[in-house]
């Protein structure tokens, strides 16, 4: 099954996991997961909180549409999705990504695609808040670069 | 009625996450649009010609200037993703 | 932290991973965990319980080197190993292995590299029980010509 | 006093996961000591020298047969490791 889903409020990665691999299959051997939590520095000093925008109805669709290609590409049944979006406080969870499989590799492959994706091309619009104030993260032209190579 | 919808620093631009607009009839295109809306607000004009921002008609992206915007009840406005 | 055990008793992946993320640093961003089952089927028919027997001491120690290894590899602090050994009933967890980093490449490439090691060259010997019978799994000459070339 | 501990399918042929023996002074080379191991039981002796099967003294592994067994506490033959 695959299920993707982005979350105004905060979730627990433990429980969602925990429910995602009991509905495991006899012969899905192989379950990788990532989780990615909110750092409490960046390249631009403390951060206090994180601010996620998103476009409703757009980015679900977009991360769907990414999910289902990765999961088709390394034939794997099962992956799992949940991505915060609004303020998220440090230390907090902002994604979790997982994949149940037959095969460890294709897991592996399928979470870490996702994850390239969500990191760097899911419609998702982000400030840093810090003591010092908001700020806007924007790619750098090193990201914009690699993005423009790919679609090229 | 048409909504034009600004995201990330496009936001802060246009003071407003969301405008409800009547496009004027001889408002074909996204480059139309884009100079309409730079005739009311030249700040915000100028933020949506950065290099870089996309647009989505009815949540799917245009990447051409010369793409139809008329009739479409969603217009997006979007800077650089930043991922998540 | 590195923990690696070897563990008789079945164990519980969510609980352990629950609280081996919970220890997290707030720098450390990128949680990675692979878990691996006890598939009810092989390519020799139906499975309904694996006997991976362990050579006391010696397996930890292994186990242990290696982890180490990679670990200092990736410079990840944190890697949690957790492998049963024993009876192990189709269907129940095998194989923990998490690692916590702020860059979540170095995690995946660590829990990887670990798992490689240990579905290949740990000091495990493997026997499936089936409606059949029982029988000793042994690397295939493929696995082997890898292992040499490795070693060589 | 050596324990010696046979894995894997080795501890079926031997019948037994550990034996304790009186090594005699004249064994003290790993291929003494599983030429010695045949004279009792030549199916045992016959599957220690498979291509594969590995030699740990005190827990470290030896791989040539020269390697001295004399004074071992605990010498281990390991069929190829199946991992996990």
């Amino acid at each position: 099954m695959i299920k993707t889903l982005v979350s105004l409020d905060a979730f627990a990665p433990d429980a969602e996991l925990a429910r995602f691999a009991a509905a495991r299959g006899e012969n899905s051997g192989a379950a990788v997961s990532f989780v990615g939590y909110c750092r409490g520095t960046s390249a631009h000093g403390p951060v206090t909180q994180l601010e996620l925008e998103h476009y409703p109805g757009f980015t679900e669709a977009e991360i769907e549409r990414i999910t289902l290609d990765v999961a088709g590409k390394h034939n794997v049944a099962d992956v799992l999705v949940i991505h915060r979006a609004g303020a998220i406080e440090a230390g907090a969870p902002i994604v979790l990504v997982a994949a149940l499989s037959s095969h460890r590799a294709a897991a592996f492959a399928a979470v870490e695609e996702i994850m390239d994706y969500l990191k760097t091309d899911a419609p998702f619009w982000k400030r840093e808040v810090g003591p010092a104030g908001a700020r806007w993260i924007e790619p750098t032209s090193e990201d914009q670069c690699r993005r423009e190579e790919h679609n090229g | 009625m048409t909504r034009l919808l600004f995201f990330g620093r496009l936001r802060d631009v246009a003071g407003c996450s969301e405008r409800l607009v009547d496009l004027p009839s001889n408002i074909g295109t996204v480059a139309e649009l884009r100079a309409w809306i730079g005739e009311g607000d030249p700040n915000l004009g100028a933020a949506l010609e950065t290099r870089g921002v996309h647009v989505a008609v009815d949540q799917v992206i245009c990447n051409r200037a010369t793409e139809a915007v008329r009739g479409a009840g969603e217009i997006a406005f979007m800077p650089p993703l930043s991922g998540g």
